[in-house]
């Protein structure tokens, strides 16, 4: 035990407090920026097991902000969640770790989730969030959520039957096309993010839960700005995915973003759940201010990322053309709206 | 008078990073369309409203030097 | 540049600001838990060149918060310096990492400064931290001050003939007994107090010295606390390292701590500057709270650590004995004062 | 009354998150010494002491109301 000292010397954790941390199993959905942070402190921090899942591959644009991957990793294309895997076992050979290259659906995560005692958020979009949402209100599980762009970011621990969760506070899915591909993010933003999310993840694994910061933090580190905020108020007992009849929305296949391949063409249609709409003005702007070329028309706006042409329409879908590959266009899809 | 407390994006869109306006008596719904027809900031559909460090509903009045913040969710990660 | 575009798309940095980054050389002293958190981000983000001085090695206690390093380099003990190194160049080969295995002393600092554009904390003791407050004055260099033990944390960034300096914030030494070795730390307050380090350096590296937090910021991200805290009164124009008639003391070979091999003993003496005088009741207490056996009378006090038996006087003298060698004995004396 | 809040080492001395003191009219050299003999804080020298928020001189004077925070400064690192 003698590595992991210095965090039994911390009384509020103690030798009883490792013991806890050394019998538990945390979930990361998503190991880009926030995953890879908070993957590498609970592995160093001694958890019994990880579970890390990422649908996408390292890449060169992705080393200034996420740890735990090198530029062989990024030559290499290495799935982010084998890459990361890689790195932990030689950081703690004792934890368990376990590495699912896939997108996080709920079939998915439902099939695993049996032994889970923490869910942590490391996803780049809403619509994963509220999957884990839902997943953690079935489940009972604490879930926390985190999310950053440019030198904003926010972080907000959800107790299941505690706190309101991430639906009473959204009320429905966000498009607003704030996302790193557009107004990038610089890394001391993610730490400050992750700094919340593993201090929090820390004092539940431990058995702390009395410590659980209540309030939901936001800050911008550029600005040097810092609120800590009380979401009592928005506690909602008509919410579906924590009220009194809840129903699990985004557990429920239709419920989310679908996916496919267009019939007889070389292109995918995504359509979002519940006929989101999109402010086609305002992504035009800010995808021209990040220096993309935007045509379009009232309707739809066309865009070219990644050698791919895409096409926006006011009802939220979107198609991407010269690929049949539903992964590729929904992470250039989730790239460009978040 | 009411200190309005912008961040991420919004900040750009108003040129500031607050603005002051006298919305005491107004509901925090109110607030939105109010903003929405007197300011840059945009759509706030979606942004998420607190006063006084303490996020409101969309029927929560506002009071006179309420300290409001404007806090859009970000999906970067 | 691909792999700096989402910095890049940051406005606040952009294409100039990058470039800037790009030709800055920043200087880290000590590569413990704060250093490898900023060396880390700074590799990342594309620096010109990180200077790291270390006189440690890695050992597995060191894992649980010290990024950049595995069980491997601790197996080896490797000096912590070239460990991190090693693993810096994987991150990314264009950054120029010059690795130092030294104590960081007044002679080796002033032979190295010139071309140096920033000063990042990343020591565990005081005495070097005025080292580099009187260096950071004496050169007219930024000096980024952060520490942390616990879940309680501090960072504030100094600009010469702007802020206070170090020695206006504090007066002189202080000898708390607080350290990682006798209260222990989590790693998420590590994250804190470089995410705000980093993102300072960030701002002045890319030319935004405008932006730059002109609070100390405190907090304690175990009880939730966060303080931001104005600093302009301290500032002192009689100030030995900032003020008018400056002489930097830290410079100045007597000012430092003396260690020196008890002649004809197998025993380190090692004498603070200024005639500091310890506390011997409250370290004891401390100590014995850390699970140390602590024996001694109201003149000195007796400790073993790591084989070794340590008195301290109340002169803040102390003594180890059972080696002849000064950084052993250097080093096990702060990981218990500080 | 003035509220007095800890942190560090400090919370533990106290067992406590904070005091509550009437220490109006006292500079903050006498508040040491004040805090040192009606309290289990220990000894203060080197204690970093804020006076609502901004850092003061052992010569600044306590007002009525104002929040006082001591902060230690700590050298792990």
């Amino acid at each position: 035990m003698d590595r992991y000292s210095r965090q039994i010397l911390f009384k509020k954790i103690g030798e009883e407090g490792q013991k806890e941390i050394a019998k538990k199993h945390a979930l990361i959905l998503g190991v880009g920026a926030l995953g890879t942070h908070t993957s590498e402190t609970l592995a160093r921090a001694g958890v019994r097991k990880l579970t890390i899942i990422d649908r996408d591959y390292v890449e060169m644009s992705n080393l200034q902000r996420q740890h735990l991957f090198t530029e062989e990793d990024a030559l290499k294309k290495w799935p982010k969640a084998e890459a990361a895997k890689k790195r932990l076992q030689q950081i703690n050979s004792e934890v368990d770790i376990e590495a699912i290259v896939a997108q996080a659906d709920a079939a998915l995560v439902e099939r695993i989730i049996e032994d889970v005692d923490l869910l942590i958020d490391g996803t780049d979009n809403f619509e994963t969030r509220f999957l884990m949402n839902d997943i953690a209100h079935k489940y009972n599980i604490p879930y926390i959520f985190g999310s950053c762009v440019g030198s904003f970011g926010m972080a907000f621990t959800i107790i299941p039957g505690e706190t309101p969760c991430l639906q009473c506070l959204l009320k429905k899915l966000p498009l607003q096309g704030q996302t790193c591909d557009t107004v990038g993010i610089i890394a001391p933003t993610v730490q400050m993010v992750t700094a919340h999310q593993s201090a929090e993840a820390l004092k539940i694994l431990s058995g702390n839960r009395d410590t659980v910061r209540k309030t939901f933090v936001s800050f911008d580190l550029w600005d040097n700005e810092y609120v800590s905020l009380k979401t009592g108020a928005l506690k909602d007992k008509a919410c579906l995915s924590c009220g009194e009849d809840c129903t699990y929305p985004f557990l429920q296949a239709d419920a989310n973003t679908k996916v496919a391949v267009l019939c007889g063409r070389d292109a995918v249609q995504i359509r979002p759940a519940e006929g989101e709409s999109l402010l086609l003005e305002q992504l035009a702007e800010r995808w021209r201010s990040a220096g993309y070329e935007v045509g379009g028309n009232p309707f739809l706006l066309s865009i070219v990322k990644e050698g791919r042409s895409l096409v926006f329409f006011k009802d939220g879908r979107a198609l991407v053309h010269g690929t049949k590959n539903l992964d590729e266009a929904r992470r250039i899809y989730h790239s460009l709206i978040g | 008078m009411n200190k309005i407390l912008l961040f991420a994006h919004l900040k750009e869109q108003a040129g500031s990073s607050n603005l002051t306006f006298d919305v005491s008596g107004k509901t925090v719904r109110e607030l939105r369309d109010y903003l929405e027809s007197e300011t840059d900031l945009g759509s706030l559909a979606g942004i998420m409203i607190a006063i006084n460090e303490e996020f409101a509903t969309d029927e929560t009045v506002i009071n006179e030097e309420d300290v409001i913040a404007l806090i859009p969710p970000v999906s970067g990660g």
